[in-house]
């Protein structure tokens, strides 16, 4: 039986009944929150409160095993570092295996590499919580910068720029992203968000609109779709107020106040 | 109060990016024996202060902020030379995410690149007409929404912002 | 003249985006009767001047640069969206490896970490200036050696690296 035990948001999901049914995507999230094979193994070393200097090499290898089988069967992309180190971890168990012929002396345990890296990678993680745990710009204290408006700003020239440049700077920009654990980006109708820029200014300097006039007839019907669409994003947003005095009257649009 | 009225609006001054009007600022220090002749007052006594300073506090459009005062032209313009190559990175990446994204916020465009955004790259893209701003956001501050104006798309010879290059997934990169 | 070196120096530190040295603003000012030494003092006696104020002049790796003191975090977050800069695990392992252990090369990183550092977190670190080529190993491939910048430890309010928290070896888990 695989015992499914993993991290998720921190917290421990430990003994998963069998017949749980883990969406893909929840234990995709799951295993996605260890950081390579030796993170994993520092957690199932950690979890069952073993003496690393110890290390019991077969029953850590099944349980990595399973971890890794569990991975695969998700098609979850797997690393081949996992698989490197699953090598590592059967070669270290075959050795302890083999019988030991005679007494050859300062022969080196054969889990002693392991467990040094483990040691080293334990050592680099603390370091990374303590800078985690630094005073930062803008979270502990704030600099003073550039505060100071000046007549001669923009002496610079504004680069020559080809629109193509401009969308590899956002997929840079973008797949950077993903490095840094922000909101997920998701591609949208460049028309809904340019209209949504329009609605908002068209909105600036009135109470409010009435629902229709913000729709443009002659657009046809994929710019209504599209107007409704930058509508409901606004809402989404909370920027604009939809008001509606009582059932069946008029729908009026303002900026949210 | 640690800090007088004085130095307070001082330092919000000078930690803002934007200029802060009477009325922000007493929103922000959010104290009912305060009122808008109060920070005037202040504000008039830290230029007092000021007088033989080389900064002083001007209003503009939309509020009060901070600025050099003649004379400092040359220096200036030695501290604001250094840095210009590493500059274009940053406005170009600045500027597809107010094209693609918009409307954004500061915080929109710092949240995507995972850094800080430069006070001067919005700012010249407010001057270049580039972008402009949209509207606010409901949330603490009431940052400021931005997007691009008619004038960016002529930059770039299009007619519409869905004219731009499509970026779809980015996994497929 | 017509501004003191005192005011002057102010406000060089608040128009510009970075922390400025005194060499740079030595520099700048390009003053032959000017010394090092001078500048110093003029810091000092803007530090004592500001002693009553809410901000105050501080130094970090890369220069001096004004920040305000503590006890305003109420004010200022009304003003500022904050915590933007939330970093992966991958990031603050990757970074920590090189603050902690340079100069390293990308196979150190992966050696100590167990697996492939992503491209993209060397980039970012790259970009932010925080990390930087400081040359090249002597073995096959001659690949990089990273080390950190002054910029780092600017970002994290500090002077030297010595100043980052002591990390020690770990015996058991």
């Amino acid at each position: 039986m695989t015992e499914i035990t993993a991290i998720y948001n921190g917290k421990a999901i430990s003994d998963i009944p069998e017949d749980l049914f883990i969406p893909p995507e929840h234990l995709r999230i799951i295993l996605e929150d260890f950081e390579g094979p030796l993170d994993l193994l520092l957690y199932l070393i950690k979890k069952q409160n073993i003496d690393i200097t110890d290390l019991p090499i077969f029953p850590i290898t099944e349980q990595y095993m399973s971890y890794i089988s569990l991975m695969e069967e998700m098609h979850f992309e797997l690393a081949a570092d996992y698989l490197v180190m699953a090598s590592t971890l059967t070669e270290i168990k075959s050795k302890l295996l083999l019988p030991v012929e005679t007494e050859v002396e300062d022969e080196e345990d054969p889990r002693a590499n392991l467990i040094k890296r483990l040691l080293e990678y334990q050592k680099y993680k603390n370091a990374s919580e303590l800078i985690e745990n630094l005073p930062r710009n803008y979270r502990d204290f704030y600099v003073v910068s550039n505060a100071i408006e000046t007549k001669k700003r923009n002496t610079m020239d504004i680069p020559d720029i080809k629109i193509e440049q401009l969308k590899l700077a956002l997929m840079d920009v973008l797949r950077r992203a993903e490095i840094l654990s922000t909101h997920n980006i998701l591609s949208e109708t460049l028309s809904v968000r340019e209209r949504m820029s329009s609605m908002l200014s068209k909105l600036k300097g009135h109470e409010n609109i009435e629902f229709v006039e913000l729709f443009n007839l002659q657009e046809g019907r994929l710019g209504v779709i599209v107007t409704f669409l930058a509508l409901l994003e606004l809402v989404k947003e909370s920027l604009i107020d939809v008001i509606q005095n009582e059932p069946m009257s008029r729908i009026y649009i303002g900026l949210k106040k | 109060m640690k800090y007088s009225l004085k130095n307070i609006i001082e330092c919000l001054l000078l930690v803002s990016d934007d200029p802060l009007s009477i009325s922000q600022i007493v929103k922000i220090l959010d104290d009912k024996n305060l009122n808008k002749k109060q920070i005037s007052v202040a504000i008039d006594e830290l230029n007092h202060d000021y007088s033989n300073k080389a900064i002083h506090i001007c209003q503009v459009a939309s509020g009060f902020r901070f600025q050099a005062k003649d004379g400092l032209d040359a220096y200036i313009s030695k501290l604001k030379d250094k840095g210009m190559n590493k500059f274009s990175k940053a406005f170009l990446e600045t500027t597809a995410i107010i094209a693609y994204k918009q409307p954004v916020t500061r915080g929109d465009i710092e949240e995507i690149r995972g850094i800080a955004v430069s006070t001067n790259i919005i700012r010249t893209l407010l001057e270049l007409e580039w972008i402009k701003i949209v509207g606010h956001k409901e949330s603490p501050g009431k940052p400021e929404l931005f997007g691009t104006t008619p004038k960016f798309l002529d930059y770039f010879n299009k007619n519409k912002l869905s004219d731009l290059p499509e970026i779809s997934d980015v996994e497929s990169i």
